[in-house]
C-alpha cells in the first residue's frame, strides 16, 4: 500500500507531461480518487495494525531505505491527500483561463504531492532532504508559473531561501552520517548521544528547516510567495508545503533526539524555538492587519500562524508527560485545522480577487451580496484560524493551553491568549469592509465549483471541531515512538 | 580517536568552504553571486561528508557517502540551472514591465513619441542607479528589508 | 602526499575566495571553474574517482558554461544598450539592473559595516561549530562500508557506487531524477511560448526586445566560422563516444549514467554554441525524451510489484542487465535534460532562427497594437498593475 | 619511481596555484580564459600521475573527460565574446532586422 502513494502521484506527473491537453481533466479526476482511496486505505490499515515499515527493494535499513507509517504519517497523508483533491477540482476550474500555466501546473502538481507523500513516509534522512530538494523546486516552479515580473522576484526569493535551507540540512546530516555511520531515523534514535556533535548537527537540521518553515526571523520570503502565486497554488504551499519542514523538525526533535533532548542545550535550544514562535505570531499578525492586499493578509496569517506550531518543542520537552502529550496532539490538531481552513482561505480569496479584478483589501465592499459563498467559506475558515468554537482550530489552542498550564509555563499561555486576539483583530477588517453594502467595484462573474470546494475545506476545519477524536486517538495509538505519549 | 588523516583533512577545507561560502552568500547582494556561493557551500558539505565519513572507515573508501554526494551533485545542478532559468526570465520580464509602462504612456498622451521618450529617459535614469553587471537583489537575505519586494 | 594534500586544500580554499572577493562575476565564474578542476581533484584524493568523474563534468564542464552563457546574455544586452536607439536602450538598461528599489534602499555606511559584522560572526560561528563537531565525533557503531560489502553479490552490480545508487538506495535516485525533471518542466514553462495560441502580448513584446538585443548574433550565428565548424565536428562525436564509454564502464569502475549524461549532454551544448540547431523542434517529442528515463525507472520498479516484490526490487537474476537498461535510458534523458535547461534557457541568443524569423512577422503586428499586458486574464494582470503602485 | 612522480605531481600543482594569480590580475578575459585552460591541461597532467602514483587505471578516464569538457568552456567563451562583439555592432544590424522596435517607434 505505501508505495502506491509514491507510484500514483509520480506515475500522473508523467501523464500530464505526455497526454495530450483535451484528456487531462478526467485522467487528473482519476488519479485525485485513487491517491485519496489509497490515502484512507493505508490510515484504516495503520489505525488496526499499528506502525508499519516498508523496506524498498527488500534492502533493510541502514543499507536500504525504509518507509515508515506511523499515526502522525498516515494523519498527513490523508491531510495532504484530502486537501490535494479539493484544490485540484478548484484549479480545474480556476486554471481555465490560464492556458499556458495549466500545462505546467498539473506535472508540478503531481511532483509535490509526490514528494509531499515521500516526506510524510520518510524513515531516512538523506532521503528526506532530496524529499525536500523535490519539493522546495516543484514549489519555486509553482509560485514561478504566470512568468510575471513580481512572482519572478517572489520565486527567486524563496528559491535561495529553500536552496540555503536544504544545504543547512545537508550539512546537519553529513555530520550525523560522519559521527554515527547510520541515516535511518530509528536507528539515529536509539544511538543519539549527547555530545558536541550531535548538537551541531542538530542546530544546522533546525536552522535549515526553520528557514524552510518560513518561522520569524526566517520567514521573509513567504509572503510575496504565498501572496503572488497563483490561488491554488497558495493554497497548497500555505497548506501543505510549508508543514513539510515542520515535520520533519518535530519528527528530528521529538522522534530522532527523543532520548536527550531533555539535555540542558536541547531544553534551552527548544524554549528558544518557542520565542520564535511568539516572534512569529506576534509579527506576523501586525504585518496580516496591516497588510494593503488581501492575498498578502493571508500570507502574513500563515506567517502568525505557524507560530503557534513551534510551542509545540517548550511544551513538550523537558515537561511532563501530560503536558507533553497535550502539547503534541494540540500542535498536531492545529496543524491540520490550519492546513484545511488556509487552503479555503486562499481558494476563497482568489475567488474574491478574480471577481473584483484585483486584490486590495479596500475594495472587497459589496462582496457579501455578490459572492456570498465565497465570503461564507472565508469566514467559516476564519473562524478556525481564530480559534473560535466550534472549530478545529478552537479545539487546538485549547489542548495548547491546557498544555501551558499543565506544565507550568504561563507565558505561553498569555501568549496563546494575545494571539488569538491579534488574529481576530485582523481578519475582521476584512468582514468589516466586506459587508459594506455598495460595491465599489463590478464584479465578474466566476464559477460555482470555485466557491464550493473553498467552503467544503472550510466546513472540513469546522467538523473538526466536532470530530477531533477521530485524529487524536489515531495520534495516540501509533504516535512517534518518543512523542512524550 | 583524533588523527590526522587526509579524509580528516578535506573534512576540515570543507567546513572552511561552508563558512566562507555563507558569508559570501549573505553579503553578496548579486543573484550570480550568491548562486556562486551555493555551489561552493555545496561542494564544502559534500567534502565534509565523504571526509568525515572515510575517517570512520580507517580511510578506506565509504561507497555510502559517496553515492549521496553524487546524487547531491545532480541535486545542486538541477538547482543552478533552474536559478539561472528564473534569472534571465526575471531579467526578460523586467523588459516587458518597462514597455507595458511605456506603452501605457503612449496611449495616455495625445503626442506620443515625445512622451514615450520622456518615460524612457525617466525610468533609465532610476534604474541605472544602481549600475551592475547583473541583477541585483538586496532582500533576498536580508529580512529587514523585506517590504521592498513585497507586492503591497 | 601530505604537502600535497594541503598545497590543494590551500588552493582550494583561495580559488574559493577567488571567486567571493571579485568583483568581476566574469572573473568570478573563471575561478568557479577553476575551483572545480582543483575539486575533482580532492575527490581523487579521497578516493572518489566517481565523483572526480562528476565534479569533472559538471564544475569545470556544464555549470561553468550555463554561468558563462548567462552572464554573456545578460552583459550583452547592457553592451548592445549603448548604440541601440532611445527606446531600446530604455528596455535594455532595466536587464542590469532589475531592481529599482535598491537604488531606494541607501543604507548608511554604518549599517552596512554592521552588517558585515553581524555574517562575520555568524560565519565564524559556524566554522568553529563545524571544527568541533568535526574533531569530538564519536566512534561510529554502524559499519555501513561492510554492509555495502556483503550486499554486492546480490546487487548484480561489481561497482559498489553504482550499486548503492541503483539498488541499495535506488528510492533516492528516483526522486533525483524527479528532480532533474521537475527542473526542466519549470525551464520548459518559462521559455518564450513559440505556440501561436499562446502568444500574448508580453512575449510578442519580448521578441522585439530580444531581436534588437540578438538581431546580429542571430544572423552571425550561423555556423559558417570554418575554425569552430571543424573544431565541433570533430570534437562532439568524440565526446559522445566517451559518454557511450562512461555509461557501460559504471557497472565495473567509475563511471555511470549521471557522468555520461553530462557528457551527451556537452555534446548537445558544443553543437549549440557552435550555431547548429539540435534541438528537437517537436515538443512532444522532446518531452517525451525527457521522461523517458524516469518512465522507465518507474515502470521497471512498480512492475515487479505484481510478481508480489517489493517497489523498487529487481528480479533474481535480472538486476545487472535491468539496471543497466535503467542507466542507458536515464542517461539519454539526463543528456536531453541538461541540454534543454541551457538550450531553451529564456533570452538564448541563438535559438531557433527559422522561429525567430518568424515570430518577426507575428511579433510587428501584435506589438503595434497590443498595450503590454493588456489581455492577460483579469485577476492576474490587475493583481500585477496594483503590485505596482 | 613514487617517490619521484609524487614531486612532479607537487610541482605541477603548484604551477596550477600560480595559474591562479593570473587567473586573478587578468588584465583582459582572454587572460583569465586561458590561464582556466592551463587549469584544464595541467589538472590533466597531476591526474595521469595520480593514475600511475595509485595505480588505478579507472582514472585516465576522468584524465579524458576532464580535457574534452575543458574544450566546451573555452567555446562558451568565444561565443560570450562574439555575442558581446556583435551585440555592439546590434544598432546597425538592428534597424534592418527588428521589425518590432521599428514598428514600435513609428507609433
Amino acid at each position: 500500500m505505501m508505495p502506491l502513494l509514491l507510484i500514483i502521484p509520480l506515475a500522473w506527473a508523467i501523464l500530464c507531461i505526455l497526454l495530450p491537453q483535451r484528456w487531462l481533466s478526467l485522467t487528473i479526476r482519476a488519479g485525485l480518487l485513487l491517491q485519496v482511496g489509497a490515502a484512507l486505505l493505508l490510515t484504516a490499515d495503520v489505525y488496526v495494525n499499528g506502525p508499519i515499515e516498508y523496506a524498498l527493494g527488500d534492502w533493510q535499513a541502514p543499507l536500504g531505505i525504509a518507509l515508515i507509517a506511523d499515526g502522525v504519517s498516515v494523519t498527513l497523508i490523508s491531510l495532504s491527500a484530502v486537501v490535494a483533491l479539493f484544490v485540484a477540482f478548484y484549479a480545474q476550474s480556476y486554471l481555465q483561463r490560464y492556458e499556458h500555466e495549466q500545462t505546467y501546473f498539473w506535472p508540478l502538481f503531481w511532483f509535490l504531492l509526490a514528494s509531499l507523500n515521500g516526506i510524510w513516509l520518510a524513515g531516512d534522512l538523506f532521503n528526506l532532504y532530496v524529499g525536500l530538494e523535490l519539493l522546495g523546486l516543484a514549489a519555486v516552479g509553482m509560485v514561478t508559473l504566470t512568468g510575471e515580473k513580481p512572482a519572478l522576484h517572489a520565486a527567486l526569493r524563496y528559491l535561495y531561501a529553500a536552496l540555503l535551507g536544504s544545504l543547512a540540512y545537508l550539512a546537519g546530516v553529513a555530520i550525523l552520517y560522519g559521527a554515527y555511520g547510520t541515516l535511518a531515523i530509528p536507528q539515529l534514535g536509539e544511538l543519539l548521544d549527547a555530545n558536541i556533535t550531535t548538537f551541531v548537527a542538530i542546530g544546522l537540521i533546525s536552522i535549515g528547516l526553520l528557514l524552510k518553515t518560513a518561522i520569524f526571523p526566517f520567514h521573509y520570503w513567504l509572503p510575496p510567495a504565498h501572496g503572488g502565486a497563483l490561488a491554488p497554488v497558495s493554497a497548497l504551499l500555505s497548506a501543505l508545503v510549508v508543514k513539510a519542514s515542520f515535520y520533519i523538525l518535530a519528527r528530528v526533535w521529538l522522534d530522532m533526539a527523543s532520548e536527550i533532548n531533555s539535555h540542558v542545550v536541547l531544553y534551552s535550544a527548544a524554549q528558544g524555538l518557542g520565542v520564535l514562535g511568539a516572534g512569529a505570531i506576534l509579527w506576523g499578525s501586525w504585518q496580516a492587519y496591516k497588510a494593503a492586499q488581501v492575498k498578502m493578509l493571508v500570507a502574513y496569517s500563515t506567517v502568525a500562524q505557524l507560530g503557534y506550531l513551534m510551542l509545540l518543542f517548550p511544551l513538550a520537552i523537558g515537561t511532563t508527560a501530560v503536558a507533553a502529550g497535550l502539547a503534541w496532539q494540540g500542535a498536531m490538531l492545529h496543524l491540520l485545522a490550519h492546513g484545511f481552513a488556509k487552503a479555503a482561505m486562499f481558494m476563497s480569496v482568489g475567488t474574491l480577487v478574480l471577481a473584483i479584478g484585483h486584490g486590495k483589501v479596500n475594495d472587497l465592499a459589496g462582496v457579501s451580496h455578490r459572492i456570498p459563498i465565497s465570503l461564507f467559506a472565508f469566514g467559516l475558515s476564519a473562524v478556525s484560524i481564530m480559534g473560535l468554537p466550534p472549530s478545529g482550530g478552537f479545539n487546538a489552542k485549547w489542548l495548547l493551553l491546557q498544555s501551558a498550564m499543565a506544565s507550568q509555563q504561563w507565558w505561553w499561555f498569555i501568549l496563546l491568549v494575545v494571539g488569538g486576539l491579534l488574529t481576530a483583530a485582523y481578519v475582521f477588517r476584512v468582514f468589516r469592509i466586506s459587508f459594506v453594502e455598495k460595491a465599489t467595484h463590478e464584479f465578474s462573474s466566476t464559477s460555482s465549483t470555485l466557491d464550493f470546494t473553498a467552503l467544503a475545506l472550510a466546513a472540513i476545519a469546522i467538523a473538526m471541531g466536532f470530530f477531533s477524536q477521530w485524529p487524536l486517538s489515531l495520534l495516540q495509538s501509533s504516535g512517534f515512538q518518543g512523542g512524550g505519549l | 580517536m583524533i588523527s590526522f588523516s587526509v579524509d580528516f583533512w578535506y573534512a576540515g577545507i570543507g567546513a572552511a568552504l561552508i563558512a566562507l561560502s555563507l558569508l559570501a552568500f549573505l553579503l553578496s547582494k548579486r543573484l550570480l553571486k550568491k548562486l556562486l556561493a551555493f555551489n561552493i557551500m555545496g561542494s564544502g558539505v559534500f567534502l565534509m561528508m565523504v571526509g568525515m565519513a572515510q575517517t570512520q572507515n580507517d580511510g578506506a573508501a565509504d561507497a555510502v557517502p559517496q553515492a549521496l554526494v553524487l546524487t547531491g551533485i545532480v541535486v545542486a545542478v538541477s538547482a543552478t540551472a533552474l536559478a539561472l532559468v528564473v534569472i534571465r526570465r526575471f531579467a526578460l520580464a523586467s523588459v516587458v514591465a518597462a514597455l507595458a509602462a511605456e506603452n501605457k504612456a503612449a496611449e495616455n498622451d495625445a503626442a506620443e513619441n515625445d512622451a514615450a521618450e520622456k518615460n524612457g529617459a525617466e525610468r533609465t535614469g532610476s534604474d541605472t542607479a544602481v549600475s551592475d553587471t547583473t541583477v541585483t537583489d538586496t532582500a533576498l537575505t536580508d529580512p529587514n528589508l523585506n517590504k521592498n519586494g513585497d507586492p503591497q | 602526499m601530505i604537502a600535497f594534500d594541503i598545497l590543494l586544500g590551500l588552493g582550494m580554499l583561495l580559488a574559493a575566495a577567488g571567486v567571493f572577493w571579485s568583483a568581476d562575476l566574469f572573473r568570478a565564474i573563471v575561478m568557479f571553474v577553476v575551483f572545480g578542476v582543483l575539486l575533482a581533484l580532492a575527490w581523487l584524493r579521497l578516493q572518489a574517482p566517481d565523483l572526480a568523474l562528476a565534479e569533472a563534468a559538471i564544475g569545470a564542464g556544464l555549470t561553468g558554461v550555463l554561468l558563462l552563457d548567462t552572464l554573456s546574455v545578460l552583459r550583452a544586452k547592457k553592451t548592445a544598450a549603448g548604440k541601440l536607439p532611445p527606446v531600446d536602450q530604455q528596455l535594455l538598461n532595466t536587464f542590469t539592473s532589475t531592481r529599482a528599489c535598491a537604488a531606494q534602499n541607501n543604507h548608511g555606511k554604518g549599517h552596512e559595516n554592521l552588517r558585515f559584522l553581524a555574517v562575520g560572526l555568524l560565519s565564524l560561528g559556524i566554522l568553529i561549530a563545524l571544527q568541533a563537531a568535526l574533531f569530538m565525533r564519536p566512534e561510529a557503531a554502524v559499519n555501513l562500508p561492510s554492509m555495502v560489502a556483503e550486499g554486492i553479490p546480490d546487487a548484480g552490480i561489481e561497482h559498489p557506487i553504482t550499486a548503492v545508487l541503483l539498488n541499495f538506495r535506488s528510492y533516492d535516485t528516483l526522486l533525483e531524477v524527479a528532480v532533474l525533471l521537475v527542473a526542466v518542466i519549470i525551464g520548459l514553462s518559462l521559455r518564450i511560448p513559440s505556440n501561436s495560441n499562446e502568444q500574448q502580448a508580453p512575449s510578442s513584446a519580448l521578441i522585439g526586445a530580444r531581436q534588437a538585443a540578438y538581431a546580429g548574433v542571430i544572423s552571425e550565428d550561423g555556423g559558417n566560422d570554418p575554425i569552430l565548424r571543424n573544431f565541433t565536428q570533430r570534437l562532439i562525436p568524440l565526446v559522445l563516444v566517451t559518454g557511450g564509454y562512461i555509461l557501460w564502464a559504471g557497472s565495473t569502475m567509475p563511471g555511470g549514467a549521471f557522468q555520461a549524461g553530462a557528457l551527451i549532454a556537452a555534446a548537445g551544448v558544443i553543437a549549440r554554441l557552435a550555431g547548429y540547431n539540435i534541438a528537437s523542434r517537436v515538443d512532444q517529442l522532446l518531452r517525451f525524451g525527457l521522461v523517458l528515463g524516469f518512465l522507465v525507472f518507474l515502470t521497471v520498479a512498480a512492475s515487479v510489484m505484481f510478481g508480489g516484490r517489493p517497489f523498487l526490487n529487481y528480479p533474481d537474476g535480472w538486476a545487472g542487465s535491468l539496471i543497466f537498461f535503467i542507466e542507458a535510458m536515464l542517461t539519454f534523458s539526463i543528456g536531453l535534460t541538461l541540454l534543454s535547461l541551457f538550450v531553451h534557457s529564456p533570452g538564448d541568443g541563438a535559438e531557433p532562427n527559422a522561429k525567430s524569423s518568424q515570430r518577426s512577422v507575428k511579433s510587428g503586428s501584435t506589438v503595434g497594437s497590443d498595450n503590454g499586458v493588456g489581455n492577460r486574464p483579469p485577476g492576474n494582470s490587475g493583481k500585477a498593475e496594483a503590485d505596482h503602485d | 619511481m613514487a617517490d619521484f612522480l609524487t614531486i612532479a605531481a607537487i610541482v605541477l600543482l603548484i604551477s596550477l596555484l600560480l595559474g591562479l594569480i593570473r587567473v586573478w590580475r587578468g588584465p583582459g578575459a582572454a587572460d583569465r580564459m586561458l590561464a582556466a585552460q592551463l587549469f584544464g591541461t595541467t589538472g590533466v597532467g597531476i591526474v595521469l600521475l595520480l593514475a600511475v602514483i595509485t595505480d588505478n587505471g579507472a582514472l585516465f578516464d576522468i584524465a579524458l573527460v576532464l580535457s574534452l569538457l575543458a574544450a566546451v568552456a573555452i567555446l562558451a567563451f568565444v561565443r560570450r565574446l562574439k555575442l558581446q562583439q556583435s551585440a555592439a555592432d546590434a544598432s546597425s544590424l538592428s534597424t534592418k532586422n527588428d521589425t518590432a522596435a521599428n514598428k514600435k517607434e513609428g507609433q
